[in-house]
């Protein structure tokens, strides 16, 4: 328990990885949100990358983690862009409410 | 040992707590700064472990940079006081309890497999790139970065070209009727452009700047 | 340093976007110009590949980026596809008030995405290659940024395609973590089939493809997107990403996970089932046929993924060459879409069909055609695309498969059909507009005659597609 | 000689056929009376070929069905046998076709109904000189199509047109066992050919076959399933009910089909399959039981009848269950006699009362007609005359036919045709009354016709009562000449040849001499009975009527044989037909098959389209169920 | 092996089609195009009879082969007729001018498209019937599908929607099956090549499940009960011409696919699953035939007839005698001509008083005496009468069928009674009787190009019934070596037991 081992850390992955899939589909305020939680999965996968990188000793689990920020912050100026535009359009970014495309 | 588990549990605990706010909590502005609180605990527990470039990186890009974008797109749509709709039965939330269910089993089915990883020794001999404890984190990823894997890094500034523009085209609106001075227009101007000479019905009067 | 001459079409790609970039930032109102430009790079490109496809098996940078039979073929396909969805589109961008200077510089930034994933010989890799793609995707899915389908259409996918990559990452990282490395190659040595993690990261990683070619159950996205979007992105979705998503499932199953293959055979049947049904059922209630056509996307990318079911050469080369048939198709398909303008609007309703043979004796000749190539009757084109697959699929002896696959044909046979009739027997409407400009007269002409004569002469395409051995 | 027999009515049916809207109707009338009287003519000249110099010869036309071990040739195969039945054929058409001339003269079809009739005597010559069983089952089918044509002839009438239906399918029905014999002939032998059929008999004696799950020999079957098709086509008991319908046709159709000719070919294939019936006692004596009660059934109903034409026809359904019976008891020649000489009075009957219909104005029911003997009397002395030669009155014809039967089937020595005998006394004596009761209700009494005034009554024109004459001379006279060589001790087995096979000679006993006498004094004592009973007094015939009233209307609904296969056949099949159709078809096949699944199929669809609800939070709820779902999946596995 | 006869055969129908697409489509009633298709159709019936003539009816070898690499590796085309593949051609090519000519005069609206999809379904037709390579018949068959589909459904009455749409699904989903089995003979086999096929064989264990295969798609096109219900919707539904195409040719591949394939490749399973074969045809004679007579709609009484009499000729086929398949085969021309003309026969009045109810006419021999005969004709040709083709089919098919069964035969020929029954009964109700209907006094007699086409059909109908030898005798050598060639592979798998 108190030696701190991968484990630990891929448990608190896992851990936030549900948190942030959880939030995906249970969430009824704003798209905001759902970008937030996939934010968060993405922050269980680099603390996998980097304790697993850490543990076996091999930098390339590190690289991985520094483009996936780099991906996540371009995906997220692009996402908050697409529903910045989407809001101007329905003024509305109501997760309920998104619902003119269905059938 | 110990203080390496204290701050590894006070960290984890903070980041998962944050984590369930920012899906939980009532104020969208609020979920930001619960995300920046997690960003803040993980860069520190991976500072602690030794990932200190990666943990300085994530509190500049994501603290600095992505948080600050969401905070502003919040305000900016003005949608950060909200009832909060956890948990309210209504026809559409019907599949709650099977969502729960359905992610408590990822979750276990996610321990199942971090259960099963052994440290394989037989691993490291082909691993291509070690970790040299003679320099720092900062300098062999530095190392690598512009070596092996300078194509994802050329490929990385197209992604965020790709994204730059992206944002751009998407939300860049030329507003009308802002009047902008034109250089161009002021000095190529004439004098025979300058003058117009109308005739001018009676009682209809003229339009000006049509 | 290294042998860079064999990724010249990616460096030239990257140059001409950013070449492109600077011209229209500098010179106003080359839209249009841009377009042409970016149509003539493309072919530039496709005759830079062709060149390049003497070249077998070779790989550079660590040996994460692999250039052999298969990508090659699949990076033409990727190509010589989009030039004919430049082609079409030209006039619908200007119609629709999108003909922007970015707009063809997304279409080659999410190529170049393409041509990353299809070379990627490693995770990483795969990764940036696929974001790139998406990230324009998502830009392009809600180009049409005053109407509210577009951008509920981006807002979409970019949301769900997100998750998936969530999740493609999470299965990223179990791999990397149970196998100490992201390359294919070495995760082939180091990967123990006994472990759940890896089994589980090929789960995560498919669930991310599967959701790229839109199989059941991640294919909800795409009948919303292909709705959505400009007819002419959905064109685009409907061909591209598909192909390379296609070429890395082949490689990541077959390259890492050659050994394992009793492990993710089983759910590449299940999506493949799923999809073929899934998709055949649900396209008949459909009124738009934009809508209409992701499921119809939906049931055939259940039928390219049965090939892989097979876990065999021959089930790949079943599978690419009915990728290649039905992009043909799909190409087709669109550009009759294209023709349906009447006063500068588009039409896209299975309605606004009604009684076409009357007026459009040659367009209604090739929708059939086409249609009846999709549901997959001979002597036509998409008959073969189904015979190469469950030639695979029987060789191995998965009969069910096969009955399943067919059956699902037949009901998907109901709903084109369906078109069929409403083109050929109901009462006829007002005429469209028939003033079509050249490229897309030309793809329509190239891809029908392709698909109605391509019995005369099959060994073509089966003679290029069986050099593509990846087992 | 024999191809022009057989081919001038064809060729005369296709020229009036065809082109008798191009030539006329006098001129198809012409045509085609000529070539079948050449026919005739021709065949007599075979006819007394084969008994001077017992010529007989087998003339191959072309070959026909050829598959495997299957050879089947057109051919005109002539012996004694069918000599005769060509002079019958031949000389009744011929006679009919003058008489037509005369009878249809008010008809607008007249080269049709010449062309049918010529047609209707090809077929049937293709029947009699066929040398195998396919070309027999070929003419036997003709004939029955052109029955069927001419049934329907007035093809304005519901009821000829009905008629003309139900005559081609009890045809049928009789065809379906012929048809199985012949297969079975096939089956057994490998040929259908007569002569190596009737050689390889004896080896099959023993042979037992399991026929729908009856043990039975095959010897036996074979016959029976002939017989069936025999029975169909000389509308014998159970299969009879086509023939007084087929009354509807034109009078001089009833003559030539259903008296003299075609009703006979069931009679002739019996005795041309001799070689098969003599080996099989069980046929045999299923063949007299059925003529046996045939020829009593027929009689009986003939007494209540009131149709001319229906008397005549169950007149000829009753005298042609002598003939069976004769044949059932090995007297194949006496039958064959009785057919010779049935073929002239009975087309001397049916033509002599189409001439007292054609007086009528188209009436044809007696009790409207009566007491216009004076009016018409060569109609009536005509009629007089057949209807003695019928009754077997002593020295003519149908005395020396119809006693013969008599006497053999008395002699046969058998139980069977002991019965046969005294039924067929008894059915003579039948026969007698109502024959008389025929003529005297027609001819004598009063005059019952309300609509035509007696003195509109004339005589028929010559080309009608010609015909009559020859005819009535073959009545009276055929029979006295023809004794000898058909039924003769001697002469008859030199005549027959091998034609017909008798495996023990016929016996040559005499019966007793009160059962000689029988026979006649019956027929005689009945003339004055019945003119008691129906001209006299007519309230006794009322009473015995009124007394009896069930087995009145019993006999009057004809044993209510129709009524009977409606319930049995007509109606269940029409309703299990509708049934199948709606319910089975329709209901089931299609509600369950196509309609079915495709009903079901877009009931999902429509289920699959709600499903796309448009919620993002809902697709990416399945898109985790999906995955969530395969890693359990590779967990359990 | 110099000109390729049978490509050409197949592909002229197409090339006229094609020069019938790109004539200009004038105003001018389409002169051009209908002397295109009607010069090619029978310049390609005169082929086929040269065809015939040249054929050698004592081979027992498939003739004219031509074997050319197609799909490289896999599959050759290879084409090539025997003694009976070159009947059916000659019906093909035999029927099609017919079509066209009933075609050209009775339809006015699309006739260029519906001459383009009768050429197209004649190149498919003919490659059924001479392909020795089951893809290739596969592709011929299933392609067969396109061309009917838009015949009904363009030219159709009113439910044609439903009528195209049943037909097609239904037949692609009986033949879904046979691609599946037509695979995995390559992958048992290595070859699709029929030749080969024969002579290597097919592994007994697998013989029944493909057979089956086979028989789900030869089931529904034949078609067999259950799986009839397609036929009387599409035939009443379908144009005249469609009707002639659909009852004269297309049902007939199926009967073909038995003898071809059934009985050639799986011999084994062919035994077995005979009493299946027996039971469905037998239900088939007597059920369709029982529902033919209750029928108020001509047409649906012809196609009921149909599935009536492709009842014999599945039975036939099965008898596994010389008789029975000759008869079949025999049945199968003399169906072919005799529905052809039967369904030309209701167009004729259809033309005239737009209505198939059988209720609805009566009596149109006193205005129509000409069309009265030739009805007469081909009435009687269905109902197997002697001195027409259809008795000699049916007659050798029962005899053949007698010899495996008694029961099987004699159940068969009630089927001959009942269909003396409906077609007779019809016939009376439409032509015979008084005119009770005023529309029906106004109906003019056959116009000259309708009793052409009649006629021409009627001769052969007449012809072969009374001299069938040309016929049989080119099949009889055919038949003769699929029976040994049956028999032994049934001795042999006895003898390995």
């Amino acid at each position: 328990m108190l030696s701190i081992g991968l484990g630990h850390y891929l448990t608190l992955a896992a851990i936030i990885f549900t948190i942030g899939v959880v939030g995906i589909f249970l969430n009824r305020k704003n798209v905001i949100v759902i970008l937030m939680s996939i934010e968060l999965i993405l922050l269980s996968v680099n603390i996998n990358l980097v304790s697993f990188s850490i543990f076996i000793n091999d930098l390339s689990g590190q690289v991985f983690t520094l483009f996936i920020l780099t991906v996540a912050a371009a995906e997220a100026a692009i996402g908050l862009a697409i529903i910045v535009i989407y809001y101007r359009n329905s003024g509305t970014i109501r997760v309920e409410e998104i619902d003119s495309l269905k059938g | 040992m110990i203080a390496h588990a204290v701050v590894f549990y006070i960290f984890s605990l903070i980041a998962i707590v944050s984590a369930i706010m920012v899906t939980v909590s009532r104020n969208t502005v609020h979920s930001v700064f619960f995300l920046i609180l997690d960003f803040i605990s993980i860069s520190c527990l991976f500072i602690m472990i030794g990932a200190e470039f990666l943990g300085m990186i994530m509190l500049i890009v994501y603290v600095g940079a992505v948080a600050v974008l969401f905070l502003f797109v919040v305000m900016m749509l003005n949608v950060a006081q909200q009832k909060n709709e956890w948990f309210v039965a209504s026809d559409s939330s019907s599949h709650i309890p099977v969502g729960l269910l359905v992610s408590l089993v990822i979750f276990s089915e996610l321990l199942i497999v971090i259960g099963g990883w052994k440290y394989k020794a037989e691993l490291q001999e082909s691993i291509n790139i070690n970790l040299n404890l003679n320099l720092t984190n900062t300098q062999s990823l530095g190392n690598v970065i512009y070596t092996d894997y300078v194509h994802l890094f050329q490929l990385s500034g197209m992604v965020l070209l790709v994204a730059m523009i992206g944002a751009i085209v998407l939300t860049f609106r030329k507003r009308s009727g802002v009047k902008t001075q034109s250089y161009f227009k002021q000095i190529s101007r004439e004098r025979n452009e300058g003058v117009e000479l109308i005739d001018v019905e009676t009682k209809k009067g003229v339009k000006i700047d049509a | 340093m290294e042998n860079l001459e064999i990724i010249l079409p990616e460096i030239f790609l990257s140059l001409i976007i950013m070449f492109l970039l600077l011209f229209g930032v500098f010179k106003n109102n080359s839209s249009k110009l841009i377009y042409n430009l970016t149509t003539f790079s493309l072919i530039i490109i496709f005759a830079l590949l062709l060149n390049l496809y003497q070249v077998s098996d070779l790989s550079i940078f660590n040996n994460s980026y692999k250039v052999d039979s298969l990508a090659t073929f699949m990076k033409l396909l990727t190509i010589g596809s989009g030039i004919f969805v430049m082609l079409t589109s030209s006039k619908y961008i200007e119609i629709n008030n999108i003909s922007k200077m970015e707009y063809p510089i997304l279409i080659l930034s999410s190529i170049l995405g393409m041509m990353v994933m299809i070379s990627s010989n490693d995770l990483i890799v795969f990764y940036m290659g696929l974001e790139l793609q998406s990230l324009a995707l998502y830009v392009l899915a809600s180009f049409n940024r005053e109407n509210l389908l577009s951008t509920e259409s981006g807002l979409k996918y970019f949301v769900l395609s997100a998750l998936s990559s969530g999740l493609l990452l999470y299965g990223c990282s179990l791999i990397y973590g149970f196998s100490g490395s992201t390359n294919f190659n070495i995760i082939l040595e180091n990967s123990n089939a006994g472990q759940y993690g890896i089994t589980f990261g090929i789960v995560f990683i498919l669930v991310g493809l599967a959701f790229k070619i839109s199989a059941v159950p991640f294919h909800m996205w795409a009948p919303d997107v292909y709705q959505g979007s400009p007819t002419s992105v959905t064109t685009f979705f409907a061909v591209l990403p598909k192909i390379a998503a296609l070429s890395v499932f082949i490689r990541f199953l077959y390259v890492p996970f050659a050994e394992m293959n009793d492990q993710w055979q089983m759910i590449i049947i299940f999506l493949s089932i799923a999809s073929m049904i899934f998709g055949a059922v649900a396209a008949i209630g459909q009124k738009n046929l934009k809508r209409l056509i992701a499921y119809s996307s939906i049931g055939h990318m259940g039928y390219a993924l049965t090939g892989l079911a097979a876990g065999t050469n021959q089930g790949i080369q079943g599978s690419i060459s009915y990728i290649a048939i039905y992009l043909v198709m799909n190409l087709a398909f669109f550009s009759c879409m294209f023709m349906l303008r009447r006063n500068n609007e588009y039409y896209e309703s299975i309605e606004d069909l009604s009684g076409l043979s009357k007026n459009h004796p040659l367009l209604s000749f090739s929708l059939l055609i086409i249609l009846f190539s999709l549901a997959g009757i001979p002597p036509l084109a998409g008959f073969f695309a189904k015979f190469y697959v469950f030639m695979a699929v029987i060789e191995q002896k998965m009969y069910f498969l096969a009955i399943v696959g067919l059956l699902s044909t037949v009901i998907a046979a109901f709903y084109y059909l369906r078109i069929i009739k409403i083109i050929y027997f109901d009462k006829e409407k007002e005429k469209f507009e028939t003033d079509h400009h050249l490229g897309l007269k030309l793809t329509l002409a190239v891809s029908t005659i392709f698909i109605l004569a391509y019995f005369i002469y099959p060994s073509g395409l089966t003679e290029i597609v069986s050099k593509i051995n990846i087992i | 000689m024999g191809y022009y027999i057989l081919f001038l009515p064809l060729a005369a049916s296709i020229i009036s056929g065809f082109f008798g809207k191009l030539i006329g109707d006098k001129a198809s009338q012409l045509i085609t009376s000529l070539f079948v009287s050449i026919s005739a003519f021709l065949s007599v000249i075979v006819l007394y070929n084969v008994i001077a110099t017992g010529y007989s010869e087998n003339l191959i036309i072309a070959k026909w069905i050829n598959s495997g071990s299957l050879n089947v040739n057109w051919s005109v195969n002539i012996d004694s046998l069918s000599a005769v039945m060509l002079v019958v054929v031949t000389l009744v058409s011929a006679i009919v076709h003058i008489y037509s001339i005369g009878y249809m003269s008010h008809d607008p079809h007249k080269s049709r109904f010449m062309s049918y009739l010529s047609l209707f005597t090809f077929a049937m010559l293709t029947l009699v000189t066929s040398d195998n069983f396919i070309q027999l089952f070929f003419g036997w089918e003709g004939v029955g199509l052109c029955s069927y044509f001419l049934i329907g002839f007035w093809f304005k009438k519901e009821s000829a047109n009905k008629a003309a239906i139900k005559a081609f399918i009890v045809n049928r029905v009789g065809d379906f066992g012929f048809a199985l014999g012949i297969f079975l002939i096939f089956y057994l032998f490998g040929t259908v050919n007569y002569d190596e059929v009737f050689q390889q008999i004896p080896n099959i004696l023993d042979k037992e076959l399991n026929f729908l799950s009856f043990d039975i020999n095959s010897v036996d079957l074979i016959c029976l399933l002939l017989f069936v098709g025999a029975m169909g086509k000389s509308a014998q008991f159970l299969l009879h009910t086509w023939l007084p319908d087929a009354m509807e046709g034109p009078t001089p159709v009833s003559a030539l089909i259903h008296a003299a000719t075609m009703v006979t070919a069931g009679v002739f294939l019996v005795v041309r399959c001799s070689p098969i019936y003599e080996y099989s006692e069980l046929a045999l004596s299923v063949v007299t039981i059925i003529g046996m009660v045939t020829a009593i059934f027929a009689a009986s109903v003939a007494l209540v009848q009131t149709d001319i034409k229906k008397i005549i026809a169950y007149s000829t359904c009753s005298q042609l269950g002598y003939m069976f019976f004769a044949a059932g008891v090995g007297a194949y020649n006496v039958a064959m006699f009785h057919l010779f000489t049935h073929a002239f009075f009975k087309a001397l009957l049916f033509l002599g009362s189409g001439s007292v219909i054609h007086s009528f104005k188209d009436e044809q029911n007696i009790n409207l007609m009566g007491g216009v003997w004076k009016k018409i009397p060569y109609t009536y002395s005509l009629m007089i005359i057949g209807t003695l030669a019928l009754t077997g009155f002593p020295l003519l014809s149908g005395f020396y036919s119809k006693d013969a039967i008599i006497e053999f089937a008395y002699l046969s020595g058998n139980n069977v045709g002991m019965y046969a005998a005294y039924v067929g006394i008894f059915t003579a004596f039948l026969t007698s009354i109502y024959s008389w009761r025929l003529i005297f209700k027609t001819f004598h009494g009063t005059y019952n016709n309300s609509e035509l005034n007696i003195d509109n009554m004339h005589e028929s024109p010559p080309t009608m009562l010609i015909p009559l004459i020859i005819l009535a001379i073959g009545a009276i006279f055929a029979g006295m000449l023809f004794k000898d060589l058909f039924i003769g001790k001697e002469l008859s087995y030199v005549f027959w040849n091998s034609s017909i096979k008798f495996l023990e000679p016929l016996s040559t006993d005499h019966p007793p001499n009160w059962f000689l006498f029988l026979t006649p004094s019956l027929v005689v004592i009945s003339i004055p009975l019945s003119f008691f009973l129906f001209v006299r007094n007519l309230s006794v015939v009322d009473e015995i009527a009124k007394i009896n009233k069930p087995l009145y209307i019993f006999l009057q609904k004809k044993w209510y044989f129709d009524e009977l296969y409606d319930f049995i056949f007509v109606n269940p099949s029409k309703r299990i037909g509708k049934f199948l159709w709606k319910q089975i078809d329709g209901s089931v096949i299609d509600r369950f098959g196509p309609d079915g699944i495709s009903k079901v199929i877009k009931n999902f669809s429509a289920r699959a389209v709600k499903f796309q609800s448009g919620y993002i939070y809902q697709y990416a709820f399945i898109m985790l169920l999906g995955f969530s779902v395969l890693l359990t999946l590779l967990i359990l596995v | 092996m110099d000109f390729p006869i049978i490509s050409s055969l197949i592909i002229l129908p197409t090339i006229g089609a094609l020069f019938i697409l790109f004539t200009k489509s004038s105003n001018s009633k389409y002169q051009s195009s209908k002397y295109v298709a009607l010069f090619i159709s029978l310049a390609n019936f005169i082929l086929s009879i040269y065809l015939w003539l040249i054929f050698d009816k004592s081979s027992i070898n498939f003739q004219f082969v031509e074997n050319r690499e197609w799909l490289s590796g896999f599959i050759n085309y290879k084409v090539g007729v025997d003694g009976i593949s070159i009947l059916f051609i000659l019906l093909t090519t035999f029927i099609t001018p017919i079509c066209i000519i009933s075609v050209i005069s009775t339809i006015k609206h699309r006739l260029k498209d519906f001459l383009i999809a009768i050429l197209i379904m004649e190149t498919l037709m003919i490659g059924v019937f001479c392909s020795l390579d089951l893809i290739i018949f596969y592709l011929f068959f299933e392609g067969g599908l396109i061309p009917m589909f838009l015949i009904i459904g363009i030219w159709g009455g009113e439910r044609r929607v439903y009528s195209a749409f049943k037909f097609f699904l239904y037949t692609l989903l009986g033949s879904v099956l046979m691609l599946i089995a037509i695979i995995s003979i390559y992958w048992i086999s290595g070859t699709t090549d029929v030749e080969k096929l024969y002579e290597i064989g097919i592994g007994e264990q697998y013989q029944k499940l493909l057979w089956l295969a086979f028989f789900s798609s030869f089931a529904v096109k034949t078609p067999m009960w259950p799986v009839h219900t397609w036929l009387p919707d599409a035939h009443v539904e379908a144009p005249t011409a469609g009707s002639v195409l659909l009852a004269a040719i297309l049902l007939k591949m199926a009967g073909y696919g038995f003898i071809r394939f059934s009985l050639g490749l799986f011999p084994l399973a062919s035994e077995y699953f005979v009493p299946l074969v027996f039971a469905l045809s037998l239900i088939a004679i007597i059920y369709t035939s029982l529902v033919a007579l209750m029928q108020e709609d001509m047409k649906k009484l012809i196609a009921y007839s149909s599935v009536a009499h492709m009842g014999f000729v599945t039975l036939g086929i099965f008898t596994m005698t010389q008789q029975g398949i000759e008869g079949s085969i025999f049945q199968m021309i003399s169906h072919g001509l005799v529905s052809a003309a039967l369904f030309l026969s209701v167009g004729v009045v259809y033309d005239r008083n737009h209505t198939r109810l059988i209720k609805k006419y009566g009596g149109l021999v006193t205005v129509m005496p000409k069309y009265g005969i030739v009805f007469m004709i081909f009435a009687l040709g269905s109902l197997g009468l002697p001195g027409t083709s259809g008795f000699i089919g049916e007659f050798l098919i029962l005899m053949g069928t007698f010899k495996k069964s008694f029961l099987v035969a004699t159940i068969a020929s009630l089927g001959v009674i009942l269909g003396a029954a409906y077609i007779l009964w019809m016939y009376k109700r439409v032509v015979f009787g008084e005119i009770i209907h005023e529309e029906i006094k106004s109906m003019k007699d056959l116009k000259k190009f309708e009793l052409l086409i009649l006629i021409l059909l009627a001769i052969p109908i007449i012809f072969f019934g009374f001299y069938p030898e040309p016929l049989i005798n080119s099949i009889e050598t055919s038949v003769t070596s699929l029976l040994d060639n049956y028999n032994t592979n049934l001795t042999q798998s006895i003898a390995k037991k």
